[in-house]
């Protein structure tokens, strides 16, 4: 069963096509996230979803039922806003309490379920605070509690940790997640940031130019990218351009532009010989150890970027590729400094080509 | 010369002019006024100190009923003025697509600039008995003869609320410019109706708006000077007309001072009533810009 | 989708009718003023008798012109002086201001403050005759005690570009103000440390940045000069400025067409300044 | 130098200003308009500066001066008082020394009475017809003194008689104020000076009103159905003067004016321009001739012979009719 | 030879000590980083250095003269402004003048240094360009060539990258560090990012509460922490409290509260018996093979935070404390679930311990 489906969605702003023939399905109780660079079209489709734009075609269910036509007031989607909009003429209490005001409960129903919901996201006694008064975390989950108050079937988040500070989001990422277990509830959540989808997500929905390029759990996207633009939009990679110069079941030999060649697994079937393509290869999967692949890339070290665990190595090659490496970085099992020579290598099967676009 | 003396001197320099203004032109005058008003005249040229004027403005039915009189009124244009100006201020603010939103202003702007006497004549050449809107009536054949339209209460509150409701309209717009629409699309969004998002979202929100406006309506309204008199006529009485004719006409100095004090302390009342009864503070509502 | 705006075709209809009405309401008594002001006729009023220019350009009785009207042509004259005037000082005054209260702190900074917004929700009125009282006091006792004239504190220009200036301050020191709040101090701080001495960086950063609101300020220092009303008249003299003159005009005289005349020469005169004040402060200096 | 005059809507024309002006190139002439109250008023808040000649009426002058000292002595030796009208000069003499200074010279002189479009109402014959249900939104009135002293003729008081019993005096005002109150839902407006006035009467929109005799005048000019009606109580006289200032600073200016205004031409330009009568000798003759007809017309022997000069005011009065018309101003109708 | 020498810097705002007796050198054309979470008082520090602020007490050397008392506009070390401070009303060629101006140079000489150094930033061309019309990255350049082409002995950077997006971020620090080789300028560099700092800096302060914690090379920092803060401060790491049951040399046996007992490295030689202290592990030395070391829990895999070479497991121990494990995560050599039974292990020396402050 799913809580939501939206089928051959799309948004015209004029001639523009701010979201063009979308369709995916969110199940019940599930995390989904939506990730793409800004201006993609990731908001507006989060605006229809929750009323605020007419879709120019394409249908939205929610709990199998249409929406379409439904006003916003009266869909069981809720959202939490990029900047929160906390309501700051209310103080927090009164903020959780108004949608529950706008349903006319009983005072003692408001008051009883505010207390709970307040315990719930571990902020009890809040509720006489200002807004104003609060850190942004904190503000974070009482956006998050106002709409959760309201038992929503959806729960949209559009960029919900964007205006946090760096420590603040890291946290943030796994209480969210946290919160999405505890209440059960279907989030839909929006994120520009890898990092955030793929930690949080049962699913990610990889979207670019008003269009899904790919819908897959975390993994697969990283993993099984089913094109140039996942691979590069998710996760940190190398990415050089390249010309296929022959092709070899699902493989092809790809040369460089600098004129070395390389081999690497076919992202797209239909690539024939002399496709311009590009290269991806991560760098966790570069080895110095020159054993594990059929790949080989001699260079010299061009700096040595430290950052604890993240370290990475630069290594410019011969074709003046820049290089990063991550593995064996940080064992210290190989010490390089710069200016030495090294070679790298990988696997075939960590080196994907993808038709360049346009 | 060191940084904290240089930075001592500049204040000073700063201070000067400010102080100068203040004392000189606001502060001691108003103590002038006061003492002015505490003279009383016993004969030609002679005079004692007391609160006789005072004693005088309240054993006279006419002047406090015109104070009242004007009081009330103002607070009513006031009413009026933000019940006319609020959906205009929205509609510019919240509305209308950039483009226009600027021309609207504009568009609202230019009654202000051009003088008070010139928006009273404008009235009083379309109200009067041989006026356009009389003409027009007659051409439509809506009345017969010719109908006066001026100096009556209603076309002094008309042209009242004219001169007045721009200067609501200017900080509505300002305030309600600052409402982020993702608000309302959260009081929608959490299940409020258009009515309720109005009430709990985009008046407390304009609130700050609303009482900045409010009290520079109210103050231009109670002491507007030309709008009642020359609408209103014979029937207009209004307070700031008391203290010019105890100048001007009965050249009695000492009781146009103490009109004007009590005029000044009624209004000043009145303003921090509103203040309090909102929760705004002065600085707060008329300062932002 | 805008959310702010009526969803249903209906209400936005009635909106716009409302709006329509409104700005009906705003242009109406301006529209009819200038119509009269063509008007082939000693009344403004109907009916309507065929057009003219006379009430402009007349040059003889009774049909003489606003810009043969010796008095009416004074009257300008003194308003443009005595704007001019009040406008220089409020700015030079208000920009002393705002760099007081937007930059330093010193005690009973927000009293002073509120102090200073006083001004401009003391009735017109009421700053006047204050204002009078106070000058004939010093003028009476300087004269009683030293025997000096000191006619400047008398009803005057002198008195007249007082009153309008002790409130215009205000007004100038706000719009100056908001503006000085919008400024990075770290422009200044960058410019120190690029070497600029501190009147350097008042002269190649500070004020440039500020420039567009000393244009507004004066503008609408001018133009509220110059509209004054009821300040100036219990200080005005013998040389009246315009609005002074065309009451007494209207009042003494009662309304004929040169008052239209003058209106529509008003109009477009602060239309033309208001539209100027508004680009200058949205134009440059934005980014 | 310039010459600031202060004084009333129309007595100082452009054709006489500019006639003065050419004699006299070195001077320029500045004219504020203004009454009786105004004067007094603006003079006190400046102390007798910022004017070189005024002109308030002639009973308005020595309380105020007594009061405010904003004048000073005439030289009479500059004025050439052997062309005035003998009993004008000495009336304003008499109504205007103090301590054996004399502050005024006269003017012009008219009355106060009643206008009316006698084809629309021509049964107005007094100050109370003003006040008939059959006029309603037709008439009009200046609420000033003027008023009150007439209604109280029309009345059945002596006002100049009760100037000296102010009880007397202030019962009749008590009177007064009642009757105007109730006539004041059939007053249309009240108006403030002659042209003000004459705009009213032209534009249709009031048949009937106070008017001075002057602004009858001028009006008859225009249209013969206006005519002045003296009051059958009386007609009030007023006389017009001139006085300096007493920190004037163009006495010789102020001296040339006086004498230049009484030369015959110019009190023919300035009779066109205000509709009184010059007070120099044969100020009637001199008067345009629409002026004399209307004069002619509305002044009969009898009517002459009514005619009640404006008595000086003693100060307390002043203070009581203030507040009679601030009762009055401030009643509501409708 | 030091560029720039703080002695026993103090800045006292009343009461508050902003800034609290740091003292430190910077050589000759290094980086220098100053890293501290929020309000910790760099900014303090770095405007005490221009001259914005004078110190309370302490003395500042530039090229070994004390600038106490010299005003800001005659020192030679330029500041690079968090929000850049470029001047709006002028154009970009105007900008990076400004400062020669102020120096009275010829308007030859101005013209050929403007442009020699818009080449040098690889912006030739835009001198006539506004401020508005640039890049995030390229204005950031820009405030970098105004304070370049007054040749400074040291250029002041208050968190520089701190309004850019995340990509670009990532782009301008490496650029950054190559700018400052290009240059050969001492840079002093402020910044609440540890990657940033790590990534760029010779050498790293950092500073917590008004005080330096420790001053090192990035890779000294984070390998050898000298105190709780600086550990849990930079790079990620695992954190649990837990009190000295024993001494030896200068290891440890502290019982963590969950009733686990683990080996650590005393970070503080002065700890004794029964000292409440802070374990600090680092998530990529715990191994889910059970060999590496002494040290060993068992627990449960609580959740996978998928996050492509930057993964996690979530494993909760028997003692409740959440362990967040990096190593073995992506190599498939491991297959873990939600649910699994894990033993973790450590070396000694990647486990420290330090007294809990306060
Ligand atoms: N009302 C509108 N009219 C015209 N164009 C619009 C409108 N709303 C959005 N767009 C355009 O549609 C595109 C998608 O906008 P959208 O806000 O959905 O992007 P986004 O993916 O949310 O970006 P970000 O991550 O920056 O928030 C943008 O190019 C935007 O300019
Ligand atoms: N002028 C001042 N008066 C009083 N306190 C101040 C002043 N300037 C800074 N402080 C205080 O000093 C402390 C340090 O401020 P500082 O700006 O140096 O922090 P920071 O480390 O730069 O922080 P951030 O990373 O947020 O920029 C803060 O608590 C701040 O509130
Ligand atoms: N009460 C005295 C009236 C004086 C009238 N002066 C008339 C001037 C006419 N234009
Ligand atoms: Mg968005
Ligand atoms: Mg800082």
């Amino acid at each position: 069963m799913y809580d939501l489906e939206c089928q051959s969605l799309t948004k015209r702003f004029g001639a523009y096509h701010a979201v063009n023939n979308v369709s995916f399905d969110v199940p019940r109780g599930s995390f989904f996230s939506i990730l793409g660079p800004s201006g993609c079209g990731k908001t507006t489709l989060m605006r229809m979803i929750a009323g605020f734009e007419n879709p120019t075609s394409g249908d939205i269910r929610i709990k199998g039922a249409s929406v379409i036509g439904t006003p916003p007031n009266k869909r069981s989607v809720k959202m939490v806003f990029q900047h929160l909009a906390l309501f700051p003429m209310m103080n927090v209490g009164e903020n959780i309490a108004y949608g529950l005001r706008c349903q006319k409960e009983n005072k003692t129903d408001i008051a009883r379920k505010v207390k709970s919901v307040l315990e719930r996201i571990g902020l009890p006694g809040v509720a006489e605070k200002q807004v104003s008064q609060l850190s942004g975390g904190q503000r974070q989950r009482i956006a998050i509690a106002r709409c959760m108050v309201l038992e929503p079937d959806v729960l949209l988040l559009d960029e919900p940790l964007g205006a946090l500070d760096l420590k603040l989001r890291e946290r943030m990422k796994v209480e969210l997640k946290l919160l999405q277990s505890q209440f059960n509830t279907t989030f839909l959540y929006i994120t520009h940031d890898q990092s955030e989808a793929l930690i949080m997500s049962d699913n990610v929905a990889v979207m670019n130019a008003g269009q899904f390029e790919q819908i897959g759990a975390p993994q697969e996207l990283y993993n099984n990218p089913k094109s140039g633009f996942v691979a590069g939009f998710v996760g940190d990679t190398n990415r050089w351009p390249g010309r296929i110069s022959a092709v070899n079941g699902g493989e092809a030999r790809v040369a460089l532009e600098g004129g070395h060649e390389v081999v690497a697994k076919l992202g797209d079937p239909g690539l024939r010989e002399g496709a311009k393509v590009e290269i991806f290869v991560r760098p966790e999967t570069i080895s110095l150890t020159p054993s594990l692949g059929a790949n080989r890339l001699r260079g010299r070290v061009d700096s040595l970027l430290f950052n604890g665990a993240n370290s990475r190595l630069l290594v410019r090659t011969g074709g003046d590729e820049l290089v990063e490496v991550a593995q064996g970085v940080m064992d210290k099992t190989l010490a390089v400094r710069q200016g030495d020579e090294v070679e790298l290598s990988w696997r075939n099967e960590h080196c994907l080509a993808f038709a360049v676009a346009g | 010369m060191s940084r904290s003396d240089a930075s001592k001197l500049t204040l000073f320099l700063l201070f000067t002019p400010f102080v100068l203004w203040m004392l000189l032109l606001i502060i001691l005058p108003q103590i002038g006024v006061g003492y002015l008003s505490l003279r009383e005249k016993v004969g030609p040229g002679d005079y004692t100190f007391g609160l006789g004027n005072y004693a005088d403005f309240l054993g006279e039915p006419v002047y406090w009923n015109t104070l009242l009189r004007t009081a009330w009124m103002s607070v009513l244009v006031t009413i009026l003025a933000l019940f006319a100006g609020f959906p205009v201020a929205y509609y510019i603010a919240k509305v209308a697509n950039q483009r226009s939103r600027a021309a609207l202003f504009l568009m609202c702007l230019v009654p202000l600039w051009v003088s008070d006497l010139v928006r009273a004549f404008g009235w009083i050449v379309l109200l009067r008995e041989t006026g356009l809107i009389s003409g027009a009536l007659q051409d439509l054949g809506v009345i017969r003869g010719p109908i006066e339209l001026l100096y009556n209460d209603i076309t002094v509150i008309i042209g009242l609320v004219y001169t007045v409701v721009l200067f609501m309209i200017v900080p509505l717009v300002s305030t309600l410019d600052g409402m982020d629409n993702s608000l309302l699309e959260a009081g929608y969004n959490l299940g409020g109706s258009r009515f309720t998002v109005f009430r709990k979202i985009v008046v407390p929100y304009a609130m700050p708006g609303i009482v900045a406006g409010s009290i520079i309506v109210f103050m231009l309204t109670a002491g507007s000077y030309l709008t009642p008199i020359l609408l209103g006529g014979k029937n207009s009485m209004w307070f700031t007309e008391q203290i010019y004719e105890q100048f001007v006409t009965r050249y009695n100095w000492e009781s146009g001072a103490t009109f004007g004090v009590l005029l000044l302390v009624f209004t000043s009342f009145v303003v921090w009533l509103g203040l309090r009864l909102t929760g705004q503070s002065l600085a707060s509502t008329v300062a932002k810009d | 989708m805008n959310v702010a705006a009526p969803q249903s075709t209906a209400m936005r209809w009635i909106y716009l009718a409302y709006m329509l009405v409104f700005f009906l309401y705003l242009a109406a008594p301006l529209v009819s003023a200038a119509i009269f002001a063509f008007n082939d006729s000693l009344f403004p009023a109907l009916p309507w008798k065929g057009f003219t220019l006379d009430w402009f350009f007349g040059s003889t009785e009774p049909m003489l012109g606003l810009f043969h009207d010796r008095r009416l042509m004074e009257g300008l004259k003194n308003s443009v002086v005595i704007g001019l005037i009040v406008s220089t000082l409020s700015v030079a005054v208000g920009t002393c201001n705002a760099f007081l209260f937007e930059r330093r702190s010193f005690p009973g900074k927000s009293l002073l403050y509120v102090l200073m917004i006083v001004p401009l929700v003391i009735p017109g009125v009421i700053l006047g005759i204050s204002i009078l009282v106070f000058a004939s006091m010093i003028a009476n006792g300087v004269e009683e005690v030293f025997g000096w004239e000191w006619d400047f504190l008398r009803p005057g220009t002198f008195l007249v570009v007082i009153g309008q200036f002790s409130f215009l301050v205000t007004i100038a020191t706000l719009v100056i103000a908001a503006r000085l709040r919008k400024f990075d101090v770290s422009l200044e701080e960058a410019a120190l440390n690029l070497g600029a001495s501190r009147s350097r960086v008042l002269m190649t950063v500070t004020l440039p940045y500020l420039t567009p609101a000393l244009f507004a300020a004066f503008i609408v220092s001018f133009l509220m000069s110059f509209e004054n009303f009821n300040t100036t008249l219990m200080l005005v003299g013998s040389d009246a400025p315009l609005t002074i003159t065309m009451y007494d005009r209207m009042v003494k005289v009662g309304s004929t067409p040169v008052l239209n005349a003058v209106s529509v020469f008003l109009m477009i005169g602060s239309g033309l300044l208001a539209l100027l004040s508004i680009f200058a402060q949205r134009g440059k200096g934005q980014a | 130098e310039t010459l600031r005059l202060l004084t009333w809507g129309g007595y100082a024309p452009d054709t006489v200003i500019k006639a003065f002006e050419a004699e006299y190139p070195d001077i320029n002439v500045e004219v504020t308009l203004s009454n009786n109250e105004e004067i007094i008023a603006k003079l006190r808040a400046t102390g007798g500066s910022g004017y070189d000649l005024a002109q308030p009426s002639h009973d308005r002058i020595m309380a105020a001066q007594q009061e405010y000292n904003i004048y000073k002595p005439l030289d009479l030796a500059k004025v050439e008082t052997d062309k005035m009208q003998e009993n004008l000069l000495d009336a304003v003499k008499t109504n205007t020394t103090i301590d054996g200074n004399i502050y005024a010279v006269p003017h012009q002189w008219g009355t106060s009475g009643i206008v009316v479009d006698k084809t629309k109402a021509g049964d107005v014959k007094d100050w109370a017809d003003l006040c008939k249900e059959e006029y309603k939104g037709r008439t009009s009135m200046r609420l000033r003194r003027t008023i009150l002293i007439g209604m109280g003729y029309s009345l059945g008081y002596d006002p100049f008689a009760l100037y000296a019993d102010p009880a007397g005096y202030q019962k009749m005002l008590d009177a007064v104020t009642e009757k105007m109150i109730s006539c004041k839902s059939i007053v249309k407006t009240y108006w403030n000076g002659g042209d003000d006035l004459s705009t009213l009467l032209l534009s249709g929109e009031v048949v009937a009103s106070e008017a001075w005799d002057s602004t009858a005048f001028k009006l008859y000019d225009q249209n013969q159905n206006f005519i002045y009606v003296p009051p059958s109580t009386g007609a009030l006289t007023w006389i017009d003067t001139f006085v300096i200032p007493r920190k004037g600073r163009a006495d010789d200016a102020a001296y040339k004016w006086i004498n230049f205004v009484m030369r015959p031409e110019i009190v023919t330009m300035m009779s066109d321009s205000t509709g009184a009568i010059s007070a120099v000798k044969g100020g009637i003759e001199l008067l345009p001739e629409d002026k004399k007809a209307a004069v002619k017309l509305a002044f009969d022997d009898a009517a002459i012979a009514n005619m009640r000069f404006f008595a000086n005011i003693p100060a307390g009065l002043e203070d009581m009719e203030g507040k009679a018309l601030e009762r009055i101003k401030a009643a509501t109708s409708n």
